[in-house]
């Protein structure tokens, strides 16, 4: 699904966010990218959705080179990916509903679909009576759950999701992961930038260690710590 | 495209239009200030053209004959100077007409200006086209046998033309002076709006929206603010013209023959322009943050 | 208020402007354009009005004398026409200076205007001090003894001075819209650019900012707006005016006597207008941001 | 320090937020609000630095009555108390060093202290290369830290945290709350919004649990859950 060989991101400011990465990712793959803070997590997710370019390297995902990519294909690059952003990145003239509906308006979705999974989806992460509100009238975990609605709506073959619980209380946390390991079991290949300990080391799914942009470990059913 | 995106284009441009309420309200007000200096200027170097040229219309050639040319060649003379370049028609003057005027401009009482024989001449009005041909109409026709003096307001003719064409110049170089500043008021009202969103447009492109899904509610948002303001300012244009027209109209020396079709060309060309510049404004605003 | 606060708020306004350096250059535009405008209008209006004057100058009023009045009784009338109220000036043309005249006006052949005696009657040339004051004055003259006839260009005179009121009028009401066309467009762009920073003003306002600390550097920013857009308008007109006035001083009926002290006032005018309007604008726009 | 009594808020939208709290904090407390996403939070630490007032009820801060207080006083209360926002609330113009450098700007410091407090707190939050960076540059742990260190950096009587640790890696979350820890032994009061059970389970402070919108819980020493 995602290989990638000797990525290098350096920030036109100079700053050097990822130094030689090289990664595969199978499809189905449910993987938790963890690091420090600035470690460079939320880079690797955005050169896979083509937030960013790499600086150096080649990115394939589903069979595509990322960086040979036409402008006109990005955009159909990432209906297929839904993304769980770390800000959010509501839009902050629409409603909660709106806001959902957009990543199948954005497809081009027939008005029926939308009627139909929309509210399905709200009900999923919670928020069925937060419909027609404004995202600035959420508090900050109804906001990332509108987030996560907006990010799984669309049936995307992989779900980047950007440390998706950090506003979130334990117990939302896994009902929110638990959906996440019911869609992955439906084929969804999920990579999920996260600092929540007791959700990885309680999943047991492959971890990507990163510390100051390389990656220092790989593990099939890893820990968020290093085994000691 | 489906039938249901229009839809949502729609959608999207009227509720934007309706949550920017006090910006959408800016900006149709700017379009229609814009557009109502743009369109007053035209309409008034517009009939200010009509009076001048009535004013051109104006300025005669007055042609003095020799004493006793009889009348085939006054008719000789006529024709010639009909077929002068130029002339665009010519009357003619008996000695008798002339005195008669004179007699009225010195007060009627009788005496005062009776002669032995009448001594003024017989003569021709000529007008020309245009004023700047009344000095070589009269140089030609100054030449023709039997006229003995050709007199026109020399330096006024002379001074009126030239008067003209600079009216004329400077009037074209205001218009398009005022167009370019209508174009950029109305794109820069339009950029800021875009501005202020910029965020947004981020967000929809990540979402995998192609950039003429993000584009089209942005260019009907410009299309009708466009609409908007042309339409108020061309109210307004319209109803000023009329009256300021037939105010005008009262004045002999005014004979304002403002054609109607020449003011709807131009409220057309506002109409118009509102809308091509409210999405050209568009277009161009969002591309900036379409990089992403 | 220290000073370093007062130094911080120039910093953060100069940092402002530099950032938002397209805005910052389309705000300055678009004051630039709309006081351009504004400020060709006044001077276009003052120009105008001057004009009007030597126009209204070239006013006459004829006056012709009675046969055999003789010098004393004229000089007698002299004084009583220069004391009707309104009389700007008079001049007494004697009937040999008038027949001169005529016979200039027909060529100059020999014979064609020798009388037996001088038919003309003396006369006097009328100035009014204004239009209006024309067929007042013309009546009570007419009173006078000796005089036998007063002539004035009755409907012009009078359509001439409901002309000039009209364009004085016209002229005041497109300038105030224009002015108001201006403190539109320049606080239009201003609450655009404040709008664009709106969360920024909540930020602030949050981390316990005084309302007035947060103004300030948006007055300055406003300030430099309006500033700089000022001085580029007054710039332009400066020359545009300067070359208008000297082209326009070739017309002889045009004896444009403009003051340049009126000029500098306009000019001055605007550039106080273009730093009021920068700034009030900012403090309007500000205010509703911050409500929290 | 703050007296609450019988406070309920409504938003307009009529989210009933909060209803009928009635709290007391001391002086030099450290508290914990714990409570599910949406429970109210956020709310309660908005209504004590005034960013919403309260529909009902009085709240008293430092000995004045917030709602009777006069708009003008407003600013010189906020300045005294340390907030740290959930959504980080960042002034995007300006680098990290000038974030910092406003809450101080704003008291009109001298710019000799400013020179001198803000490299220093930038060094305790781990910033000190990011100091001329603007905020969309920064990774989100690291904004986070930007706004912890501004917040500390006024030597407030009160710090308001919401979710400080929302999007900081374990390690990074220990130092942080270290910090506070620190600057609570010195005797500011500190509340702090949080979902972080290791932490709250960790430090033994006292624990206030808020369950739409009501408090159900008011432990010295408690843990995140109830104790079990
Ligand atoms: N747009 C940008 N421009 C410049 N530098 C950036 C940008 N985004 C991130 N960086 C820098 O790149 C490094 C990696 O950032 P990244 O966001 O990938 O970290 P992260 O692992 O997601 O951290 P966190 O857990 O705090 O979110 C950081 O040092 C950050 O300062
Ligand atoms: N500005 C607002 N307008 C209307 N409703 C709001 C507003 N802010 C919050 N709410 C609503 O008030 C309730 C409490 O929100 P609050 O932000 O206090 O929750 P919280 O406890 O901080 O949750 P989280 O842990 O997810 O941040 C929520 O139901 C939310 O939808
Ligand atoms: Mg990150
Ligand atoms: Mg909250």
């Amino acid at each position: 699904m995602i290989q990638m060989y000797n990525v290098s991101m350096i920030y036109p400011n100079g700053v050097k966010a990822l130094t030689d990465v090289s990664l595969h990712v199978r499809k189905g793959d449910f993987i938790f990218l963890v690091g420090p803070s600035g470690a460079g997590k939320s880079t690797l997710t955005k050169l896979i959705f083509r937030e960013e370019l790499p600086t150096r390297g080649q990115i394939m995902v589903n069979g595509i080179n990322i960086a040979r990519m036409k402008d006109k294909e990005v955009p159909y690059l990432r209906r297929k990916i839904g993304v769980i952003f770390q800000d959010f990145r509501l839009l902050p003239n629409k409603s909660v509903y709106d806001n959902v509906a957009f990543a199948l308006e954005v497809a081009e979705a027939s008005s029926k679909e939308i009627k139909k999974l929309v509210p399905a989806v709200l009900k999923l992460v919670g928020l069925t009576n937060k419909a027609d509100m404004l995202p600035t009238e959420l508090s900050g975990g109804e906001q990332q759950r509108v987030s996560i609605a907006r990010a799984i709506i669309n049936n995307p073959i992989m779900i980047i999701a950007d440390e998706p619980t950090g506003n979130l209380d334990p117990e939302t946390s896994w009902e929110i992961m638990n959906l996440l390991v019911e869609i992955n079991k439906l084929g969804t290949t999920i990579i999920m930038a996260t600092h929540a300990k007791d959700i990885v080391d309680g999943l047991k799914k492959r971890v990507i260690a990163i510390e100051n942009g390389r990656v220092v470990r790989d593990e099939q059913k890893g820990a968020y710590g290093y085994e000691s | 495209m489906k039938v249901r995106t229009v839809g949502y284009y729609f959608q999207e441009a009227l509720t934007s239009l309706r949550r920017n309420g006090l910006m959408a309200l800016a900006s149709v007000g700017t379009v229609a200030v814009a557009l109502l200096i743009l369109g007053g200027a035209l309409l008034t170097v517009l009939n200010a053209n009509n009076i001048m040229k009535s004013v051109e219309n104006e300025l005669l050639i007055s042609v003095y004959l020799q004493e006793g040319v009889d009348e085939t060649a006054i008719g000789d003379l006529e024709q010639q100077i009909n077929d002068t370049p130029g002339v665009a028609k010519s009357r003619f003057i008996s000695k008798e007409e002339s005195l008669e005027k004179l007699r009225q401009q010195f007060g009627e009482t009788k005496g005062s200006l009776e002669f032995s024989r009448n001594p003024l001449p017989d003569s021709f009005e000529v007008n020309a086209e245009k004023s700047n041909l009344v000095k070589g109409i009269a140089d030609k026709i100054r030449g023709l046998s039997g006229v003995e003096k050709v007199n026109y307001p020399a330096e006024v003719v002379q001074k009126l033309s030239t008067l003209v064409e600079w009216v004329r110049l400077i009037g074209a170089v205001i218009i398009i002076l005022l167009a370019l500043a209508a174009v950029f008021l109305i794109s820069t009202t339009i950029r800021l709006t875009v501005f202020a969103r910029r965020r947004e447009i981020g967000i929809m492109k990540f979402l995998g929206a192609t950039n003429w899904f993000i584009r089209w509610p942005f260019v009907l948002e410009g299309v009708f603010l466009g609409l908007a303001g042309a339409l108020v300012s061309g109210l307004i244009l319209y109803f000023v013209n009329f009256y300021i027209v037939e105010a005008v109209k009262q004045f002999p020396f005014m004979r304002v023959q403002t054609d109607m079709k020449d003011v709807y060309i131009i409220l057309g060309s506002l109409l118009g322009g509102g809308i091509f510049i409210g999405a050209i404004g568009s277009v161009i605003s969002v591309r900036k943050f379409l990089q992403v």
